[in-house]
């Protein structure tokens, strides 16, 4: 099958552009904000595990960029659409530069939720990768049920104001990070519980997925990961996201992903 | 038109327009002037490995390897949504080969399908049996575009590649060997380096660069390809607004199709056309065909030398 | 590298610092690699009518028309000021010619002159007797080059045009004919509609784009030539800042040339070079020349396919 | 003479390039801005005539702007350097959203001055052209002269603060409107006075520059101009801006001018 195409989409919630306002902007570790954008549409239909693609639009012909994809970090009740961007090359740096009150172009939401469906979830985070769990977190904790939240950074600079994301979603996440500065030290991997039969949930950066994998298969866990790659249209047409699918075809990140049950992805090449 | 009706003069561009289906969500595509399909292949086309697409200043590199179902299944899966969804807007094939053989088997394969209005040849491939592109290579082209001729009589369009010396010598050859359009333009080949891993970003090393920094060089193109040939030309290369289609429009293209631009915005081609629209009624002019190749000289112009 | 000491590895490009005095007071030229001449031709050469430079998205525009005071103008009022005034700084005097004839006069006319290290040959030039430029023409190119070689003992550098199916076949030429180095690339043509007008924007119609929207065509460029020949490369366009001119030296450059950048920024040469040594200090790399050409393939790289 | 290069520059300041805060800004007109930077060499050195490439830098990879020329329009006793900006195309809208405490790149003084050398002087401005006519009524002011200003725009939203002119240079400018909204109607060159003896100081759209030779020339007036062309450097090594001479050859605007003497220049070419 070389042409999933977007029948994988069926049933999700149809895609939307939309020129938002952000209604606010907070510098909630280094380098990294948390922006809520006011999108109803979007907020009323996104699932924890989708994302949304993010830019500048056309208006401005002097300001070039291509759209970034974020994970929809949490909706709120009024219609916002929050995002945890940490600024990383020229476009991020960008976004991270709007200000209240300014527009952007919002394009979600896309890609495969996480299919949690009832289960006992343990959400594993490292660095932003938190973003989607706070999503889901918060939908859960709306739901009254819980879920085990495990989250590394680097060191303390990094690590996402507790305070705020303990108000988003009433949880409190283990905290993990490598140097020791904050929470536990070592790597978020050294939260996993291997008697656990939990529901595996996975983001952030590639090494941290593939430790994940390896720990899934070693313990006959189920796996669910966010990947990234980098993207054109972030709906299926361009064809620039792909990652290596188990079959060896090419699947797209933005369309049959983000989120893949880890037995779908070639671990060898990811 | 192509023997046909554009309910606007902004198509979207082969490669970023997928088969139409997705952009049907987002945009009313019936009201724009219709959309050129992925390169469709003889056989399905696995593709690159990532990362295919990147940032560049002022605009994006994809090498995304002309992945494609095929011509068997492009029928099968893409041509009926085609087919059943639009009634107004107007659909092109583009269509990719190795070989001439390869090109024509999937124009014959094709033409006796409804759901489309023509074909547009993307010839900026490699050529298996010459070695280098059909776009780059007057006898291939010539070649080519006769021996495809031969298999249609839907519109033709060659869509031309930049990348020779003189863009207009390969305008002509199109319209001798019976094409019945042109496309200006398609990407540059270029290559983005990631400095800290010392390797190319792109998967493919290299790849085409698209969007507003290739606009002036698809304006020249366009326009050196109206001074060679009378054949009908949809400018192509960095649109992103009105101002810049009407650039490709006074240059010499009749029809323009917008690519890169619908990443940022997926409204862009509706967005062009009301721009269009509004700068006809503002100036006075009745109808777009007033303006396509209306470029005056400035007085005092000697003859064109490109650079320094 | 050309058998001279190059205080640094970052020059200013042809047309962008005129003959070097007037970004004297600006910069401390003499801390930089050295500089391009403009174009000098035998005859001077007036140049073309405004508007002569414009902004294009990601770049610019020019068609200055090689204005230039010719030979012995450049001998006599030019000259002089670079042989006093730069101590470090490496000179290349740019030749344009209409003819083979017209350079190889040049080249014997500055020959026996001082205050000038070799050559940088701008075959973007229409060749009044082939009718296509120098630059993209294989045979032209090699007469060219072979007979300049036969001019001159010093460094003869040829600045490609990108403007070519494949740079490395005229990289390959060049080396064969008897070239010391390449320069890559110089602009791609391009044309700017007023609108409003209706008029080409620039006088001459068409000109050559710059500026960063080429960087990654120029990137390309010299790896195809690094590719095809063992010549030094001096890596030439949209250099903004150390990481762009990485990219060009891990491609297979050099040295590299800084041109519109300069425009933005008189003190972009300067910073380019502050910003190459600090990546060399941050990453432990002991020589820049362990990084020209050090592009890793990246794993599972197939063979290079342009775009799509 | 093919090659005038720098020589012509002799005697003048050396330009200097210079990243400089945005001191205030404000809106003093239609999609007309008064911009003051902190920018005390050029304060220092700058003559009435003369201008400056303004930009934003190399700094943001992904914000390209070509610098763009403007009038000095003012320097303060701190070092502030004053810019008449109106909003046109891409670039100055670009230049007009700079914010106070923001930095730009100002390369200057660049240019030949005005060459007024005690001389009685009636100067003619067509809109933002009034820039150098600030600069040179305050310095004259300064020095106990008086220049004559004559003024015009096409309507009233389009005139520059009055109350703002006469702070910065003691000067009340006689007001035209095409349209009469404002001051007197009609074009700025009902003003002149054909008895005058005065010296001709003309900036603005090219259809007044030529409007002014031609009624310098009638009546046997000098006149001096501030040209408009397309720049690349500002500094004489590009070749990009040149206008037709009285000789036929071209002449670069940014370092022959952008100040001529009306006979230097070919009024039928231009
Ligand atoms: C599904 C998904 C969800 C994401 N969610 C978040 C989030 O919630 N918060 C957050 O801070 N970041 C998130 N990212 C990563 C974010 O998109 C990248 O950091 C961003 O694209 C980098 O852009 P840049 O211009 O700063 O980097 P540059 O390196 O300057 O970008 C150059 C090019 O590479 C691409 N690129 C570089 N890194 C990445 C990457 N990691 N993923 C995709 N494209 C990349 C860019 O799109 C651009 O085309 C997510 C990525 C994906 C795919
Ligand atoms: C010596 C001199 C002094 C000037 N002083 C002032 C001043 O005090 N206040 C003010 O508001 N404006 C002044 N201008 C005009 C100002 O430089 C232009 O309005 C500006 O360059 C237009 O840029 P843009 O991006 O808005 O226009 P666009 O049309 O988008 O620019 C496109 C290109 O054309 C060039 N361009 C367009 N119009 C002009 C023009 N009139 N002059 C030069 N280049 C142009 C731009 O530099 C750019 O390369 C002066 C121009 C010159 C030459
Ligand atoms: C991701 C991507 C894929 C493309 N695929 C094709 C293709 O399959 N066939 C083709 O002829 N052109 C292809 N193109 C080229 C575009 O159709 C267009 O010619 C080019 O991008 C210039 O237009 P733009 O600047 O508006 O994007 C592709 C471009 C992009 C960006
Ligand atoms: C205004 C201008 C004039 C130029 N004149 C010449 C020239 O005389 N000879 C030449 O070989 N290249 C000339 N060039 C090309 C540059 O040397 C350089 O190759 C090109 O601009 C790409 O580099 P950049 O993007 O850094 O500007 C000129 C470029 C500009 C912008
Ligand atoms: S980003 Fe375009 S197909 Fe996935
Ligand atoms: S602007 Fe470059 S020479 Fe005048």
């Amino acid at each position: 099958m070389l042409s999933a195409g977007s029948d994988v989409a069926v049933g999700r919630a149809t895609p939307v552009s939309r020129r938002a306002a952000l209604l606010s902007t907070r510098l909630v570790a280094r380098d990294t904000w948390w922006q809520e954008f006011d999108c109803p549409d979007i907020a009323a239909a996104a699932l924890p595990g989708q994302f949304v693609m993010l830019g500048v639009g056309l208006d401005e012909p002097g300001a070039w960029l291509l759209p970034r994809p974020f994970s929809v970090g949490w909706t709120g009740p009024g219609g916002e659409v929050g995002i945890l961007l940490r600024a990383y090359g020229q476009g991020t740096r960008a976004l991270a530069r709007l200000e209240v009150g300014q527009t952007a172009l919002l394009l979600g939401p896309l890609g495969r939720p996480f299919d949690t469906a009832g289960a006992d979830v343990e959400c594993v985070a490292g660095g932003v990768g938190l973003a989607p769990f706070i999503f889901l977190a918060a939908r859960e904790a709306a739901a009254g049920r819980r879920v085990r939240l495990i989250y590394g950074e680097r060191d303390a600079g990094a690590v996402f104001d507790p305070a705020l994301i303990a108000r988003l979603t009433d949880h409190d996440p283990e905290l993990f990070t490598e140097d020791g500065s904050a929470g536990r030290k070592g790597l978020v991997t050294a939260g996993l519980d291997p008697a656990s039969r939990a529901l595996l949930l996975g983001c952030g950066p590639t090494p941290l997925l593939r430790a994940l994998a390896a720990f899934a298969r070693e313990h006959g866990r189920r796996l669910q990961v966010s990947v990234e790659e980098h993207m054109g249209c972030g709906i299926g047409t361009c064809q620039g996201c792909v990652v290596r699918g188990a079959d060896g075809r090419w699947v797209k990140a933005c369309i049959e992903g983000s989120v893949f049950p880890a037995e779908e992805l070639d671990w060898g090449a990811i | 038109m192509f023997g046909a009706e554009f309910p606007s003069p902004v198509l979207l561009a082969s490669g970023t327009c997928g088969y139409g289906q997705e952009y049907a969500d987002l945009i009313p595509l019936d009201e724009i002037g219709g959309l050129v399909t992925k390169a469709v292949s003889l056989e399905p086309r696995p593709g690159n490995p990532p990362h295919r697409v990147a940032e560049t200043p002022g605009g994006m590199i994809n090498a995304i390897g002309l992945e494609n179902p095929g011509l068997r299944g492009f029928i099968a899966e893409k041509l009926p949504w085609l087919r059943e969804h639009l009634r107004r807007a107007q659909v092109f094939v583009n269509v990719v080969g190795h070989s001439a053989e390869d090109f024509a088997a999937v124009v014959r394969g094709l033409d006796g399908e409804d759901g489309f209005l023509g074909y547009e040849i993307n010839v900026s491939c490699p050529n298996v049996k010459g070695g280098t592109m059909f776009g780059t290579d007057e006898r291939a082209l010539a070649d080519l575009v006769t021996r495809l001729r031969g298999c249609t009589e839907r519109p033709l369009v060659i869509k031309l590649t930049p990348n020779v010396p003189d863009v207009g010598d390969f305008a002509r050859i199109c319209e001798e060997a019976g094409a019945d359009g042109l496309s200006a333009i398609n990407t540059f080949p270029g290559m983005v380096v990631d400095i800290g891993r010392r390797e190319p970003l792109i998967g493919n090393r290299s790849g085409g660069v698209s969007g507003p920094a290739i606009l002036p060089m698809g304006v020249y193109a366009t326009w050196r390809a109206r001074q060679t040939c009378g054949l009908p030309i949809m400018g192509i290369g960095g649109i992103r607004n009105a101002e810049d289609a009407l650039q490709y429009i006074l240059a010499g293209a009749c029809l323009v199709q917008v690519g890169t631009a619908s990443f940022v915005d997926p409204g862009a081609a509706v967005d062009v056309h009301e721009g269009i629209s509004k700068f006809l009624a503002a100036n006075g002019v009745a109808r777009l065909e007033d303006l396509v190749g209306a470029l005056r000289s400035r007085p005092g112009t000697g003859p064109a030398i490109p650079a320094g």
